[in-house]
This record gives C-alpha cells, structure tokens and sequence, in this order.
C-alpha cells in the first residue's frame, strides 16, 4: 500500500489538495506502461455514457497513450457486491489501476486492503467513499451548495428582495451527494440575514421527475422567489416555462439545455447559475492514477475546481452549443490538467465514427 | 440417473450451462483456477444467491415474492447497526438481523393468507414498506461493522481460521483439505443444506409443491395450506435476510438504495427461472436458484476478460439473458401435443 | 342395525342465494356401500363435501359415531375416518406416486419425511389396488387418467377409512379397474367400513351398493334398501318423471356420403395406422379399452397434434387442421367435446353467457365489433337449446352442477353450427335425463346431416347410440360393426383384441 | 360496510378507489389549509395540471391492462417508452410520431411473439426485452449524438390547451374510449378475457390465442410508446431514464382499479381510477413534503389497505 508523506505532491495546479488538511500518499514506482480499468456503477443517463466515452478517448490521448498497456471499462450497476467483485477481480487479473464511481460511499473495506496488499491504485471519483485510505477525486460538493446558496441570495438581495419563499429541488434519497449539496445550500440560506421560507421537493436529479414536482409546488404555493435545484435542471425550466411562472433566479447543475434556457432568457429573469459535476472527472483520475503509478506524491483528495458558469459569463460555443442536444453535460475539460476532451469534442469524434 | 435427468432437465441444461460458462471463464482468466478468483467469485454470489433462494419459495407455490429485495436492504441496514461489539453483542446483532427479515417475511404470508391477496401484488406493496424502513433505519450510507468479520466471512476457509484462531491459525491438518474453500460458498450452501433440504422434507415443505401443482387437489388433501403458505413467505423472508447479513458484513454497509433493491428482485426471478424452476409453481428448487444466480454472475465475468466496448456490455447482458430463456423454445417447438403448451 | 356412523340433521348450505342443500337430514352405517343418487346439481357433490369437511353448513349439525362434529377442513375429516375420493381433484401432478400416497401422514424418520418407507407403503397399497405395474417414483403427471383414479383409490386406502367417500370416482376407469374396485368395496364392507358412492351408472349402482339415497332439488327424498325400488321408480324419484327409452331409435344402416376419410393415420406410438371414413349424418362410435388412441385420434382431427402422418381427407379439402381455430373455421367445421370440461371445455370462472358464445364470437359481431342483439338472441338461443339451469346466464360457470356445466359446453360447440362433432366421452357424470336429453340431441343433429364422432368408455352409450362402431386396440382400428352386429360382447372381444373368439 | 357488500363485485374497487381519491384530496387540502390557508388542490387549475401529468401514467396503464387481462406482464414499459421517444424525437420532423410508434409496435411484436409462441414467461421474456432495448438506447447514444429535441406536433400533443383542457387529457381519454370499447364490445376484448381465464380453454374454444395475446403486447408497446412521445413532447425532449417511474406505478393502478392480477377479471374505469388515485397521492405527498421513507411506506400501505378493502365481503370460493 502507499505510504502517507508529506506534500507538495506532482503537478499541484492539476492534483490540488482538498484542504490544508489534506494528506499525502505516495506509492512505489512501477513501470510502465500499464493496465487500467474503470469500473462504472450504472450506465443508464446521459452522464455516465458521457463519462465513459471521455474514458475511453482519454485512454488514446497522446499525453497519456504510451503509458497504459491495457484499458477496460465495465459498468456493473448499482449492485454493490458485483462493483466490489469487478474491482477484485481486475485486481486478481493483475491490473494496476483501479478507477471507479462508487454505488455506495462505504463497503470498500475489503477491496481497499487487498489493493494495497497487491500495490494497486484504486480511485474513486465522482461518487467517492467516506475514507482516507485512498486516493480520491472529486469536486467539492458542499462548496457546489454553498455556491448555489450564496449567489442565489445575491441576486435576490440585488433585485432588493430580502425575504420569501424559495424552492429547493433534491437528488437521490440516500445518497451522500445529495446529502451534502443539500446541507450546504440550507446552512448558505440559514447564514443570510433574510427571511427565508424553503420548500423542499425530490426530484431525483431526474428532469421528467423534477419536472412534475416542480409544478407540483407551483400549483401550491403559486410563486416562488427562485428555485435552487441540484439535478434535473432542464426540468426545472420547463415546469417553469409551462406553469407560466415568471422567471426568477435559479441555480442548477451543467446540462447543455439549462445553459442554452439561461442564454435566452436571463435578461428576463432567469438569472441562473450553472455548476455541475463534470464527466471529465474520469480523465483527471486516470492521470491521476497513472502519476501515482510512477512513484509521485499525491494528495490523498485531489479537488477538482468546480466549473462555475453564471448568466454573466455565458458563451455559445465555449461554455454552451445552441445547437447542440439538451442533455449532455458542458463541462468535460480541465485545461490545468491538459485534459482537453471537450463534451462537443466527444459528440463530433463520434459523429464521424457515425458516417 | 437418466431418470433424474428426465426429472430435472431444466437443473441438468442449467448446469451444463453453467459449467460451459464458468470453466472458460478460468482459462481465460490469468490467475484462473486459483483460490483467489474463486472466492472473489463467491463474495459476489452469496447476496444474489441467497435472494435467488428466497424467490424460489413463493415461486414453488405458484406466487411471486416482489419485496425480497427491499426485504434484503432492510436487513443489511438493520444489521449495519447491529455488527459490531463484542462476539455475543455480534452474534445477538446476527439473529436479530435474520429475526427481522423473517418477520416480514411472516408478515407477507399473514397478509397473502388472510388479506386474501394476490403474492405478487401484496409483495409489491410490502417492498416499498420494507424500503421505507431501511430509509428510516439509514437516511444516509453507512455503518459500522466489526472489520474481522468482514475479512473472516469473505475469504477461505484458511483466513477464517487465521482470523478466529480456529486449528492452529488454519494450519491443523485436520483443516488441510479444507483451507482452499471460500467461505461464503460454505455459508450460502450450508444454509440451503441445513434449512432447505430439511424442509422439503417435511408436510409443510411438501405441500408447498403440491400448491403450487394442484392447489384444489393440495386443499382436498387435507394438506396444511394455510400454514405453507405462510411458512413460504417467512422463509423467503429469512433467506432475503441471509442475503441482507452477507451484504452487510461484505460491505459493512447499510445502504437503503431502491434501485439496487429492485434490480436484486427482479434478478432473482431471473435466477430462478435459469435455474429451471417453473414460475407457474410446483417443479424445481431451491438449489437450481442457486445454480441460475451463478449463471447470471457468471455472464457478467466476462466483460471482465474480454475486450467488449463498454457501451454495448447492457446490450449484450440483455441479449444472452433472452437468449439462454429463449433456449425453452427448443422444447415449444418439439411438443407433439399442442396441449401440452397450456398447463 | 348399530346407530349410524355418519348423520346429518337439518343440515342446509347454500351459495350465493342458491340452495345447493336445505334441510337435509341422513345417515350411513359402518359395513355398508351406500349409493347417492340424483340428477346434475341435486347436491350430491355438495353433501359429501359437507361430510369431509370441504365446506361448512350454514345450518344444522354432522355427527359421527354419535359425537357432533365441527371439522376445520378435509384433514380433520380425514382424521376422524372420513375420506373423500374426488374425482381428479386430490392428487398431486408434480410430485411421485409415493409421495401423493402418504401426502398428508407420511411416515418419518427423525421428524422428516421417510422417502424409503413411503416407497414401501406406495408398493403395498398399489398391490391392494393391483396396480404393480404403476410406479411409485414415477411422477402423477405422467400417469394417464386410469392409473391416476387408482393411485386415488391406493390413497384414499391408506388413509385407513372408516367412511370411504367415491363422488363418480369410477367414471375414467377401465374394465379391469371397476372390477378391482368392485372387490375392494366388498373386502372394505366386510371390514366393517361404510362406503358412500356417487354414479351416475346405474348398472355400477346396482351391482355394488346395499342401500340407496336419492336427492333432488338439494332435498333428501327418500332413503331405501336394495332391491326396495324398481330402476323406473329410483329414476322418478330422482327426476321426477319418466325415463323410458333411453335411447333415441336409430335409422336404418344406409350407404353415406364420407366426410371425413382417413388412410393410414400415425401419431407418435399411439396412432399406428388408423383408417375410416365417418358419413355424413352418422354418429360413429369409438370404442376400446382405456387409452387405445381414441383420444390421439380426436385431438389429431381437431388440429391439437402435430406431426401426424397419413392420407386425409376432409370435406373436399385434403390434410388435418393445424390448430382448433383451423379446424372451427374449416371448409367442414369441427367440433371439440374435450375430455375435461374444467380445463378444457370451460374458463369457470367467466360468465355462463361468456363461455357459450366462446367458440362462436364471428358468427354474433361484424368486423370484430360486437352485435348485442345477436349476442343475446344467441345465448337465449344456447340456454334454451340444452335447458341449461342457471340463475342468470351472467353467473360464473363454475356456480353450475357438473351436467350443466357440460351443458354449457355443449351449447358453446352447436352455436358454430359444426359440421363435425368430435365428443370425447360426453356423458361422464351427467345423470340419466340430461343424458337421455344429449342423447337425442345427437341423434336430432345427425339428422340434420351432422356428422358425429363419439368416444365412450361406457358400452351401452355406444351400443345405443351408434350408427357403426368402431373399435381401437393399440392405436389401430381392429374392428368394425354396424347395426344388429353392435353388441356388448363384439365391442369387448374386439376391445381385448381377441377376434378368434368373435361369436 | 354492508352497503359496499351489496353493491356489484365488479363495481367495487371502482367506488372505492374513487373515495379513496376524494379523501386524499381531501387530506391534501387540510394541509394546504392549516400551513397556506389556501385550497390549491381543489382548483381546476390543479386538477387539470394532475390530469395532464397523469395521462403518461394513464397510457401506461391501458396498455398493462390489456396485457394483465391474459394473465401476463409487460415490465418492458420503461424502456419502450424511452426508446419511442427517443427514436421520436432523433428522427424528428412529420415521420417522429409515427416512428416513435412503431417502436411501441415492433416491442409488442417481439414480446408477443417470445410469450405466446416460444412461450417465455412473460415476466422474464418482457424484463429482457427492457434490458435489450436499453443496451440499444445506451449503445446508440454512445454512437453518435442523438438529436433529442421534441418536435412541434409532439409538444401540441403533450402541452397545450383546447378549450382550457390539455390535449394530453384529450389523447388519455381517446385512448381510454377506445380500450373500454375494445375490451366490452369487440371478439378480441372478449378473447382477452377467455385467455386470462383459462388459456387452455380458450385456445381449444378455437380461439387465436398466439394473435390474441401478441395484439395485447402490441396494445401495450403502441400504448407506452404513445406515452413515450407525449412526455418527450411535455419534457420538450428525450433522456434516459424517463421511463423509470412508469413501470410499478401502472401496474398498481392496474390492480387499485379491480383488475386481478392473474387476469381474465377487469373494467377499465377501475384502471382510471386507480391513474387517478396514483397520481394525486404521489402530488399530495410531495405537497406535504413527505420525506421519501414515509412516502414508500404510506404508498404501499394504501395499496395494501385499499386491496383488502376491495376483498371483504365476498366469500371466496375454495
Ligand atoms: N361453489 C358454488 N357456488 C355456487 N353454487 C354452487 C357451488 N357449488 C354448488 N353450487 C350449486 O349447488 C347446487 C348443487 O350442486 P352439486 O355440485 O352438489 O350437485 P351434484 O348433485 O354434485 O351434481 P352433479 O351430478 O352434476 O355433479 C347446484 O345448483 C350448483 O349450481
Ligand atoms: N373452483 C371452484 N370454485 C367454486 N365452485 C366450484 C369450483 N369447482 C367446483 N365448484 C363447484 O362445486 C360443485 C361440485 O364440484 P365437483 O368438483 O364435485 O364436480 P362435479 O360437479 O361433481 O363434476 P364431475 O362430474 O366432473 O365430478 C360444482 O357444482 C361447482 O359449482
Ligand atoms: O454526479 C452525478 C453522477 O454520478 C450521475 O450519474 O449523474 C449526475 C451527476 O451529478
Ligand atoms: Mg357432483
Ligand atoms: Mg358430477
């Protein structure tokens, strides 16, 4: 297993540490090139088939190319013995990376110790587990809510409104991700002077379920200041759009059709914040796991900037294609770590593959 | 012999099945046929394994059991609390774990006896109760469970051994031809050999086939309806709740996931009709359940080995699971008598 | 005489506003083989389930050997010496012959089921019952109707019965069989056991049973001794009136335009080269022992079989249907009368009139659309046809007695007006006027030019009924008889096969 | 209680369901009341906006209906739905409709075929047939980049307003108009019936029973790709996953409205009323802001409690 050291670790405007706290490990230099497996959860929206195709271009990136002999994805559901069982199994076959999105942030125990008793680097991302033991990467997700939470306010204490209702659109029950972002955006609401009303529904980070929810509350409570969803955000906009709501102030993850809704009508009240989770996570583990592979030190969290997105800074064809499908996620490039696959990018390489 | 064959042809293909799948498996794997794969393999067996066995029971009555998922997560939460401690604390947490399970399996057969409803429907309704409680139970993922357990129940025999200090750390030669066995095969196994096949052999066990054969016939018989009935679903409760433990110490985690809930339901339907055993009731068993969940693990091995574009994986899943129930249609288009068809 | 073993006083059950049984009192006697008797729904099914604990009376109270009882269910009864042989009803396809023979008591070995010693009994019982050649591990399922109705009878003996119940318990079995039950119900009646049968063979009554109970209208009429009544008086008690001819007369043998010719029909091993010709508006019957082909022969005309081989011609078109749509919708349409009218002929629990329009849904709507006026008028047309006694033709079938059920199937065929009737043995269980009333029927059809084909495992139907009969013996036709050559010893001797003995 | 005896068996569930939607409504409102002081759930406003919603759950369910009718199961709703409005929405223009269609159609076709001639147990042959199309969605999105922009006719369909009444209220009840006239006054609603009863009977009854079933999976699959199209159009688009919450709940509805779950006994009105019913608790529980837990709990209690409601009373037959 890796060694616990102290910083600074390789290549710190990539890898940055989550916190000052933030330990570091270091494994033993293999050589090169070497096999790696990404072991998926489920493969059922749109982000995680985006996920995997980064994956897979990131893995004939010329960066990264000559260093991995062997590359594998499999996706096993959300079915916690066989993710464990895929990962041990790579491990068994002698495989010295281990990428995966977790099912469950806990239960990694076993497939923890046997990485470190075989010197394999195991990584999880995304979904990450609630351990210090290994190498992780991820975005911040209680700065995401707090984000969320802070500009929200802003513009509503800008437009002068210091106090009413808000509408708070969850994720997944049971699942630290939605736990956290919730947590965050309520201690921003709780930490701003005015007088807040929150009214919290499940959307399931799904539109067609956050959508009905969303028009749900609006036929109750008829209007809400704005609306801070964590998911489902095109859903948000439509049950908005179709209940004739006027548009408010709402915050919301990265798809491309909430990024094009803000662009169109921000100057007429939407004015939005677009943060997410960005499938480009992948490529940044899989360099990650390689640097670790060749002796370097890492932080034991490697945090991810969040990509920020509001109606200021909107562009089309940088940060958002008009012309592009509603559902696949903006962000995907992190330039710092000369991961350069951008969403567009991934859909016109396979629209070639297409013809 | 050949009339077992003749009597269980659905276990016999099962198994051939099964073999053809799983020793290709090991040539190709690079450390095939070692202790290790092997009990890799296993740990992922036992969960699916022991809801398998739970659906079968209802199933033998004719019925479907649609909460042995939920029933499952509700027991690894419950037990997520209860694993760690002191052994007696440990063991107390074990049969409480199983006691709840078994409860609501009881409740299902209270509620399909005497509510008079259908299995698969009051089921449905009872699942999302179950889920509810685990939500209740674990609003978040989590748990705590002692960390030898975990090691001890997921590996061989020999690290069992090392781990309790049971015949000299594993090293008696009493134990020698034993080291290699994964455990959680002996565990998934050992309950359907120490609970299932008693059963089977007693009234009770029996009249669970004859419902699911003739239920008038069972009835006119004389047979304790009533009382299989219910004793299947409280089995089934029990198994889903071995299921649950099993997850639970591998994981050490308690995860109310719905998701993952139904899917194990509706694999373990899956399972048992690879396994051979007739939805319509009345043939086939527990152990063929078994047989089938191993099938359907073993399939998803190979996107382990082979080089599949991952994109495509859910497809081919899909395809060899209608295709390997699809293999019934050979005996369809062989029967003579066109009756034979509607049972 | 010693009191009775079994009494009934007052006792009434009725479902859903019908009397099935009102204020019925009676009694039985160890050693005696006592028959029941009535026509369809007299309730006669419904007091022996009474007896065995199936169902509950609503009123009035059972006592056996002097004690009242209150059983929760059959096995209660059962405990108590009651044992009930249903007609199909109680075994168990997907488990053994052993298994189904000690379902309930098996012996056991350390509190589990004692496979070996369940071998052994099945072996002894069977012996009992002279059926060595059955198989105790061989699955019921794989048993043909006969030998199922014998591993009934080895069942029901080794319950140990103090009263021993057969509701039309001899209805599907062989020759040889009723024989062997014949001797059982006497060694039992020597044991001291009080047998209760339900036929309605009126031969198998006489022959058998001491005392007689007649029931109607779920009333008990009257109870006597044998020998007390003449054949024409038990028959008006149970009908209330005349039965006289039992039998249509039959026309003269005459030469028939053929409408079905079969040459050289194969079917597995169980058709081995059957050839004949049925003419228009002749009733041709089918005889021969239990399971020669009869029924192959029936389902291969109606399109149930595949892979029959052989030369056929029906109508003016060559070769079988390949399904029973194909064969109801055929040039020349063909009719079913399956062999099992509870999952064959009927769906229970639809309506009476659902299940007599079933077969018939083209001829009474247009393009698949309904036609409510043709409906009713066709299923007014069904219940009155056949006198289908039903509350309202919206009840479930399966509210019906088992002869209006058949009934209904009966209804349900004639309404596509068939050229062909196939019947497979259409009279089990019905009682003697509504038999009489099928009787006619056939012959009236017949006459209309109807071509009928008729297995019977009763050889008086066939005698009196029959044009020509023809007679099966290991998948062949080995025999042929028309007219005054139609006699019960030709039809046995041609049925066992031996032709040398023919008088 | 003694009233509900007398009233005809078939009728039951109906009126029951029926209460039970007026007393969800009803709680609904007490809530509202005490925390806004308002009545939101008894406006038209509401109500149409529930129906509207609920009419993608109400196709859904006609659909199930037909098929549980025979005695069998579609569980590949979710993603027959999924991949008719994708397939709607990529091929886009005047033929999307009809394509999304015929994605219904070709799903009935296989499951009919792998139920009644290969003779699959329709609960597995229909759960793979799910799987495979969603390998095919999966693997097709990996492919190339979908367009998944509904088109104009699809959000007429599922958005707008005619007379003040949703149009997707007008295509449920079109739907449900002529399912009620297929199962009561056609040969093959009658079949339907006879199959689920007893197949065996039927079949030999002369019936097509292969066609039969096939043409109720076909009902199914058109049913749920119709579904499928409508939420695309009310979504404004296609994604994966909007399937997911389809399956269960029009399963439920099916039974909450009378129908047996072994088939062969069902009135489409039941089935209606159990969409109602469905929807309004799920938006009722939301309004209340019922954590998830309990909302699973009290789902399948009121499913239990209202089943065992539908039971009492009658004297089921040994
Ligand atoms: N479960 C039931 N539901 C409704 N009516 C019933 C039921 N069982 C019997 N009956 C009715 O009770 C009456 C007596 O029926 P029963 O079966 O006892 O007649 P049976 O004498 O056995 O006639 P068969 O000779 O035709 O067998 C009939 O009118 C029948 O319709
Ligand atoms: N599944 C059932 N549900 C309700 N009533 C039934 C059912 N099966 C049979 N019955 C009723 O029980 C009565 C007697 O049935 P039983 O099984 O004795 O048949 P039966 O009328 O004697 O016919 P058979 O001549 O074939 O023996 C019938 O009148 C019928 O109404
Ligand atoms: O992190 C989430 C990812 O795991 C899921 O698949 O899609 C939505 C993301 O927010
Ligand atoms: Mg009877
Ligand atoms: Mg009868």
């Amino acid at each position: 297993g890796p060694e616990v050291v102290s910083g600074p670790g390789a290549l710190p405007e990539c890898f940055a540490p989550w916190d000052e706290d933030t330990s570091f490990l270091q494994w033993s230099a293999k050589e090169g090139p070497y096999k790696i497996a990404v072991v998926n959860g489920f493969v059922g929206n749109t982000w995680r088939i985006q996920m995997v195709k980064t994956a897979k271009a990131f893995a004939e990136d010329p960066t990264i190319k000559d260093k991995i002999s062997e590359f594998k994805v499999v996706s096993t559901g959300t079915d916690a013995p066989a993710q464990l069982g895929a990962i041990e199994d790579f491990i068994n076959q002698g495989y010295d990376a281990i990428i995966t999105i977790a099912v469950a942030p806990t239960g990694f125990d076993r497939v923890i110790r046997l990485a470190d008793k075989n010197d394999v680097v195991l990584v999880p991302f995304d979904n990450v587990l609630d351990t210090d033991k290994v190498m992780q990467v991820n975005e911040d997700q209680l700065a995401m809510g707090k984000k969320w939470g802070e500009f929200i306010l802003g513009e509503l204490h800008e437009m002068g409104i210091d106090s009413g209702k808000l509408l708070e659109v969850r994720g997944l029950a049971g699942n630290s991700v939605d736990r956290d972002r919730s947590l965050a955006i309520n201690e921003a609401i709780a930490a701003d002077g005015g007088d807040w009303e929150v009214v919290s529904v499940v959307g399931n980070w799904d539109d067609g379920t956050t959508q009905k929810v969303v028009a749900d509350a609006i036929a109750v409570h008829g209007q809400f200041d704005a609306v801070i969803g964590q998911g489902g955000s095109n859903g948000i906009v439509q049950a908005l759009q179709d209940s004739g709501h006027p548009w408010v102030p709402v915050a919301g993850e990265s798809e491309n059709g909430f990024r094009k809704a803000i662009a169109e009508h921000s100057a007429d009240g939407l004015k939005g914040i677009s943060i997410g989770q960005s499938p480009g996570l992948v490529a940044v583990a899989m360099k990650a796991a390689v640097s670790a592979l060749e002796g370097n030190v890492m932080p034991q969290l490697i945090s991810v900037p969040l990509p920020v997105a509001t109606y200021k800074g909107l562009e089309d064809g940088k940060n958002y294609w008009s012309e592009l499908p509603d559902n696949f996620f903006t962000v995907n490039e992190f330039p710092p770590c000369d991961v350069n696959i951008s969403g567009p990018a991934i859909m016109a390489e396979s629209e070639e593959d297409m013809k | 012999m050949t009339r077992w064959i003749g009597q269980n042809r659905g276990f016999a293909a099962a198994l051939a099945l099964f073999l053809a799948l799983y020793l290709s498996y090991h040539l190709m794997h690079p450390r095939g046929f070692s202790t290790a794969v092997l009990v890799q393999n296993s740990n992922e067996l036992v969960a699916i394994g022991f809801v398998a066995m739970a659906q079968t029971v209802p199933v033998l009555l004719g019925g479907l059991d649609l909460s042995v998922g939920a029933i499952m997560t509700l027991a690894a939460c419950v037990a997520s609390w209860l694993l760690d401690g002191t052994p007696l604390q440990i063991a107390f947490g074990m049969i409480a774990t199983l006691a709840v399970g078994t409860a609501f399996g009881l409740l299902n057969g209270l509620i399909v006896v005497y509510g008079r409803l259908q299995p698969i429907i009051a089921t449905l309704a009872t699942g999302a109760i179950a889920i509810g409680l685990a939500l209740l139970i674990r609003p978040n993922p989590g748990g705590n469970v002692d960390g030898d357990l975990n090691w001890a129940l997921t590996n061989s025999v020999f690290d069992f051994a090392e781990t309790y200090g049971i015949g000299q750390d594993g090293e008696a030669t009493w134990l020698a031809p034993f080291v290699n066995i994964p455990l959680p095969l002996i565990l998934l196994f050992g309950m359907a050999c120490l609970v299932w096949l008693p059963f089977k052999r007693t009234v009770t066990g029996r009249t669970i086939y004859a419902i699911g054969s003739a239920e008038g016939a069972a009835f006119a018989s004389g047979l304790p309806i009533n009382r299989a009935r219910i004793a299947a679903f409280t089995l089934a409760g029990f198994f889903a709740a071995c299921g649950g433990l099993y997850l639970a110490i591998q994981t050490s985690t308690g995860n109310a996931d719905v998701v993952q809930a139904g899917a194990y339901t509706l694999n373990s339907i899956a399972a048992v009709v690879l396994g051979g055993t007739a939805l319509l009731g009345g043939t086939g068993g527990v152990i063929a359940s078994i047989l089938g969940a191993m099938i359907l693990r073993a399939v998803s091995f190979y996107f382990r080995i082979l080089d599949i574009d991952p994109l495509l994986q859910p497809l081919i899943e899909g395809i060899v699971l209608l295709a390997a129930v699809s293999a019934v249609a050979f005996r369809t288009f062989r029967v003579k008598n066109q009756l034979e068809l509607f049972r | 005489m010693q009191g009775p073993i079994v009494e009934l006083s007052d006792v009434s059950i009725s479902f859903a506003g019908v009397k099935a049984l009102e204020g019925v009192d009676f009694a039985c006697h160890a050693g005696t083989t006592h028959a029941i008797l009535g026509e369809n729904g007299a309730g006669k099914s419904t007091l022996i389930k009474t007896i065995s604990g199936v169902l509950k009376p609503d009123t009035g109270s059972i006592a056996v050997n002097g004690r009242e009882v209150r059983f929760a269910g059959p096995a209660e009864a059962a405990d108590a010496g009651i044992v009930c042989m249903f007609q199909e009803l109680s075994l168990i396809p997907d488990l053994s012959v052993a298994d189904n023979i000690s379902l309930q008591r098996p012996p056991r070995h350390m509190g589990l089921i004692d496979r070996r010693a369940q071998i052994a009994r099945a072996e002894a019982l069977l012996a009992r019952v002279r059926c060595e050649d059955v198989d105790p591990r061989a699955m019921v399922r794989d048993l043909s109707l006969s030998r199922r109705q014998m591993v009934e009878v080895a069942k029901a003996l080794g319950r140990d019965p103090k009263v021993l119940i057969l509701d039309e318990a001899t209805s599907a079995l062989t020759q040889k069989d009723v024989e062997t039950i014949y001797g059982l119900l006497d060694e039992l009646r020597a044991d001291g056991v009080c047998s209760l049968f339900i036929s309605h063979r009126m031969h198998e009554v006489e022959a058998l049973c001491d005392r007689l109970s007649v029931f109607r209208n779920g009333r008990h009429v009257e109870t006597f001794g044998k020998g007390e009544r003449s054949d024409a008086e038990i028959v008006r008690l149970m009908i209330g009136r005349d039965v006289t001819a039992k039998f249509p007369p039959k026309p003269a043998p005459k030469e028939r335009e053929p409408v079905i010719r079969l040459e050289e029909l194969r079917w597995e091993n169980r058709l081995n080269g059957v050839s004949l010709s049925l003419g228009k508006g002749e009733i041709l019957g089918i005889g021969g022992l239990d399971g020669q082909g009869q029924k192959e022969l029936l389902l291969a005309l109606f399109g149930v079989l595949k892979g029959v081989e052989g030369k056929v011609t029906v109508g003016e078109g060559d070769g079988l249907a390949a399904s029973p749509h194909a064969a109801k919708t055929g040039r020349n349409r063909i009719a079913l009368i399956p062999e099992d009218r509870k999952t064959e002929g009927l769906m229970l629990s639809l309506s009476i009139a659902d299940n007599i329009v079933a077969a018939a849904l083209d001829k009474v709507s247009g393009r698949g659309v309904l036609d409510q006026a043709r409906l009713d008028a066709a299923i007014a047309e069904g219940m009155e046809r056949l006198q289908i006694k039903a509350g309202s033709t919206e009840d479930a079938v399966k509210t019906l007695s088992g002869g209006n059920q058949q009934k209904v199937v009966l209804a349900k065929w004639l309404m596509i007006a068939p050229d062909v009737i196939l019947m497979n043995d259409p009279t089990r269980g019905i009682d003697v006027g509504t038999k009489q009333e099928i009787f006619r029927m056939m012959r009236a059809l017949a006459d209309e030019g109807k071509s009928i084909l008729f297995y019977s495992s009763d050889y008086a139907e066939l005698i009196g009924c029959s044009d020509r009969v023809i007679v099966l013996y290991d998948g062949r036709v080995v025999s042929e008889l028309t007219g005054e050559a139609i006699t019960e010893e030709a039809i046995v001797a041609a049925s066992l096969n031996i032709q040398g003995e023919m008088a | 209680m003694t009233a509900l005896t007398r009233i005809r068996p078939a009728d039951r569930p109906i009126l029951i369901a029926f209460g039970f939607t007026i007393l969800i409504l009803l709680i609904g409102t007490a809530y509202t009341l005490s925390t806004t002081g308002t009545v939101p759930l008894l406006q038209p406003s509401y109500l149409m906006q529930q129906l509207q919603i609920g009419s993608f759950l109400g196709l859904c369910a006609a659909g199930m209906m037909l098929v549980i009718l025979t005695g069998h199961i579609d569980l590949s709703v979710p993603w027959t739905l999924t991949s008719a409005a994708m397939v709607a929405t990529a091929i886009g223009g005047p033929w999307a409709i009809p394509a999304g269609l015929s994605v219904g159609l070709c799903v009935g076709l296989v499951n009919g075929f792998g139920v009644s001639v290969l003779r699959v147990p329709a609960m597995i042959f229909t759960l793979g047939l799910d799987t495979v199309l969603r390998g095919l969605m999966v693997a097709r999105t990996g492919g190339f980049a979908p367009q998944d922009q509904a088109t104009p006719a699809m959000l007429y369909l599922a958005k707008a307003k005619l007379l003040g009444v949703p149009v997707a209220l007008f295509v449920w009840i079109a739907v449900s108009v002529l399912v009620t006239f297929l199962l009561a006054r056609t040969t093959f609603g009658r079949s339907l019936y006879a199959i689920g009863t007893k197949e065996r009977a039927a079949w030999l009854s002369g019936i097509r029973t292969r066609a039969v079933v096939t043409g109720a999976f076909v009902g199914s699959g058109l049913c749920a790709a119709l579904a499928g199209v409508l939420l695309a159009g009310y979504s404004a688009k296609a994604y994966q996953g909007m399937g997911n919450s389809f399956l269960l709940p029009a399963i439920a509805a099916v039974v909450l409205g009378g129908t047996h779950i072994l088939g062969g006994r069902g009135r489409y009105i039941g089935t209606f009323m159990g969409v109602v019913l469905i929807v309004l608790l799920n938006s009722v529980l939301s309004i209340m802001q019922m954590p998830e837990a309990l909302r699973q709990i009290i789902y399948g209690t009121v499913i239990i409690g209202m089943l065992l409601i539908y039971g009492r009373g009658t004297r089921i037959s040994e």
